[in-house]
């Protein structure tokens, strides 16, 4: 297909898709999924979050995660909107992932226990997200890319002020530091299912890399994540939670122990500690809220019909 | 003034995550961080002037419900959208009118608060008088989601115009102004939006008194302390 | 055992003057009493075998959600009447069983405790029984409702029958029963009660864990204490 | 009308009517609109007593207020039983009240705002309850005074209760001095309005007392209240919020200044600090709840009519 040839040589020397351009079918709804389910991980990634902000400690803290589940709403908002691009409805969207069809990142639905796992989100699940998504500021769709570059940038501000928590709670008072080990102890292994298992042997994943959907292989990140943690767990002198870490000379990259796939997997099936928590959430949120779409919605018709009444 | 937006900050934060579109998750948050914002900064006030040593979050997180000065009207619980979003307009018309008159202080630290303050709560008070009027003047079930979060609402904003010994004192010394004199502005504001809202104010001009002057808030307060208070309370040694 | 009554026990008493009918009112308030009564019985047992000089009121008001035992079942929020009915009956049919095999506990305090609390969790049982039987084999709403708060909660089951080290090392001592061995009771109860309330259980035996051993509640149980320990928190140094 | 005069006789006689028996209308009316409302207050009360239920200090005061609380339901269920006695039934009376045309003992309008109101309510509340009540063990309606004599009885229980708590937290720390002082200040004058404004040229008044309904005259009762309470206040080491409150020689009696009737309408009225949620409360249990009575009631008509089939 000469169609599909172009298409594929556009990307290989580094061009953008824009949203008017031809694209296959299955690039489209790639895309569509994939995104979407960032979008869905935003949004549902404010309840974990969000938990802790009716109990934040400090008035400072307080503001700083009420800045951060802000800039989680409107990350939610750029990628839906590109999303949007792709002829898809953030309605259509939020249906699909109310109903269970579309999904989000498992990791939010493991529970906020403490204060330091504010800390542990922010370093441990905002680096990984981070990991993964730098990569993707330079993906070929424009519309995603652009939104990744922005999204990156709050980001890293994001791990940085995680980090910070953490250290307060690890330099803290003997409570504070056992809360510390305890979020590193349950977010370990969950951080480092976001990379997805192994995809080495994966046609689909063959054939995201050559649309530069992906960018990396998932055990490539996930080495990176590692070899970048680990050393900022030394420094707060915290203990990973796995007896086989160890930095291997050889390789020049720490050798680590694979997460429970089954757990994950159990995870996606909606078994995850809070799954039910965060959609029972979400579903009730949607239908609370109906009546105000549909006020807004009559009040706008109202304004319309009234300005053509005008004129 | 610290005690008022701390505590409708924190209503406001419980919203996190499930308000009815994207685009009130961040509204609200937005305001609820402003709200924080000016909080710090009036406790900080507050704890200099009282010169024991307190800071804002000593004063935040260390009082009981007895000793909060904030009117009822932001401690009621958030209750459906509509009422959270009538609770924050009232607010808002009565908040804008207050730092308007706090900007010409006598007191140069107030002046300062109130008019970097009075920036956001602009903006807050556009965007509830438009939801407000949207709503109102919406579906049938808005409309009438709206005007029975009036008539619950209506008789905590009494409270904003009272006065005792010390706001006569800080009006006589040009430090505050006198709450009475607040209420035409609000009334012009609250009745022009009404109006586009098709909303009808309630007659009754009882109020609830209690919260400004500490002697009698409501039961929802104290709800709101343990939940707020909590790690402070638990962990007092503890720096975060 | 008494994280379990003093969690359960406060999530019913949540209840307080606003069940569905005055007779249910009176039952929870009851039941929680119940719950109550047992948590002081357990826990201060555990302070003693502890040593360390901690009564029940320090366990109960002086620990963070990690150092809490209970099963998240237990920690689940009370949801509507149904939910709530249907928790009681599922704790209450393994509560049963575990009181009457520790009613053997070669630990004469344990036994002693069981024996006083199996009368009483005999009654709780009935009555839940008979409930969630009218319920489920009620109206459709009643019906569905019933079936939703069953397939909601039954993921929560599993993880009374688990066992660790300790549990392993209190059945070889003739202490505690194997949790294991408490299925066949539990399960026939279940199956028998669910059949007369028309109820279908779910397939899928996949279950939540971490409650029992602290390693993970819910977020739900941190929400709790705030409230249940606020006045214990805010005012160390009180007695009451 | 000569069964009017059998009736009037047989009560100043010290008989008792019975449900059966004939009463003149008005009797029958004032009596379902007093207990009704006696009812309503014990179901009302249960809220702000609930309200500490879940933060109660210790598990023994815990276990004390849901016993209490307990008691209240039952005693809401004696008084609609008699009630029912006079032809009206408990649905109706519900509906009554959350309609708000039936009321329920103004106090409950007033919020709990610390440990100390529990106490302040078991020892004021439940002190001027038992004063209004103790007479009642005598009126001349069989199953109402029989409804009173068990009810009496556990409320003195729960006064000594509160008294109990109130001199835990009297005798406690500077903190709890100052909650116990603060909860007399706020629920002094609403007690003396639980006797009722001063009745002495009410006809209505007359006609109750004549029948047996009313045993003493609302003023006789608050006197008797303040000169029971006071000495229990000073007892405690707390001040009676009154600055005209003085032991008066020549009557035996203590003067003391009357309560804001303003208010007192105001509350009647429907304005008091609590009434709205109150009613709230009481209306999204009754609504939240029509699932459960209706499911209940169709699986007795079920069971009803398997029963019939078997016959």
């Amino acid at each position: 297909d000469p169609q599909e040839r172009a298409f594929q040589e556009r990307i290989d020397a580094g061009g953008k898709i824009e949203p008017r351009d031809w694209m296959p079918e299955g690039y489209r709804r790639t895309l569509i999924r994939q995104i979407g389910q960032h979008a869905h991980s935003e949004i549902v990634g404010q309840l974990p979050e969000g938990n802790w902000i009716t109990r934040a400690p400090t008035l400072e803290r307080k503001a700083i995660l009420l800045a951060k589940v802000q800039d989680e709403a409107g990350h939610g908002l750029y990628l839906y909107c590109a999303a949007e691009t792709l002829g898809v409805s953030r309605d259509e969207l939020t249906r699909d992932l109310l109903c269970g069809k579309m999904k989000y990142s498992s990791i939010f639905n493991y529970p906020t226990l403490t204060w330091a796992d504010m800390g542990a989100v922010g370093w441990l699940v905002d680096g990984a997200a981070i990991m993964n998504q730098v990569p993707l500021q330079r993906t070929s769709y424009g519309p995603y890319a652009r939104a990744m570059v922005r999204i990156c940038k709050e980001e890293s501000f994001h791990q940085r002020q995680g980090f910070d928590v953490m250290m307060k709670m690890a330099n803290g008072t003997k409570e504070q530091r056992a809360m510390a080990q305890d979020a590193l102890d349950r977010f370990w292994y969950p951080s480092l299912m976001m990379f997805g298992p192994s995809d080495e042997n994966s046609v689909h994943s063959a054939q995201n890399m050559a649309w530069k959907i992906k960018m990396n292989s998932n055990d490539e990140l996930r080495q990176k994540f590692v070899d970048q943690t680990v050393p900022q767990a030394d420094f707060l002198g915290l203990t990973v939670p796995d007896e086989h870490l160890k930095w291997n000379e050889d390789r020049g990259h720490y050798d680590f122990s694979e997460p429970d796939w089954d757990e994950f997997f159990e995870v996606l099936a909606g078994n995850g500690p809070c799954s039910a928590d965060r959609m029972e959430a979400r579903n009730k949120a949607w239908d609370d809220g109906a009546w105000v779409r549909e006020g807004l919605m009559a009040h706008a018709e109202k304004k319309k019909s009234r300005a053509l009444a005008a004129e | 003034m610290g005690d008022n937006t701390l505590v409708l900050g924190h209503r406001v934060s419980e919203w996190c995550g499930v308000a009815p579109v994207l685009e009130e998750d961040i509204a609200l948050a937005n305001t609820a961080l402003d709200l924080i914002g000016q909080t710090t900064l009036w406790l900080n006030l507050a704890g200099e002037v009282e010169g024991a040593g307190r800071d804002a979050d000593a004063l935040a997180f260390r009082r009981d419900v007895k000793d909060f000065r904030n009117l009822l009207l932001v401690e009621q619980p958030n209750g459906d959208f509509g009422r959270t979003i009538m609770r924050q307009f009232l607010f808002d018309a009565w908040h804008q009118a207050c730092l308007s008159a706090l900007c010409e202080s006598e007191h140069e630290g107030i002046a300062a608060i109130a008019e970097k303050s009075l920036k956001e709560v602009t903006y807050h008070l556009e965007r509830a008088s438009d939801t407000v009027i949207g709503l109102g003047d919406g579906s049938d079930e808005s409309h009438a989601r709206m005007q029975a979060a009036l008539d619950r609402l209506w008789p905590y904003t009494g409270e904003m115009f009272t006065s005792d010994d010390v706001d006569q004192a800080m009006a006589s010394a040009g430090i505050a102004p006198d709450p009475a004199s607040l209420r035409p502005v609000f009334d012009e504001r609250v009745t022009a939006v009404m109006t586009r809202a098709t909303l009808t104010l309630p007659e009754s001009d009882f109020a609830h008194k209690g919260g400004k002057t500490g002697k009698r808030h409501s039961e929802h307060l104290g709800h709101l302390l343990t939940q707020m208070q909590w790690l402070q309370r638990a962990y007092p040694d503890a720096t975060w």
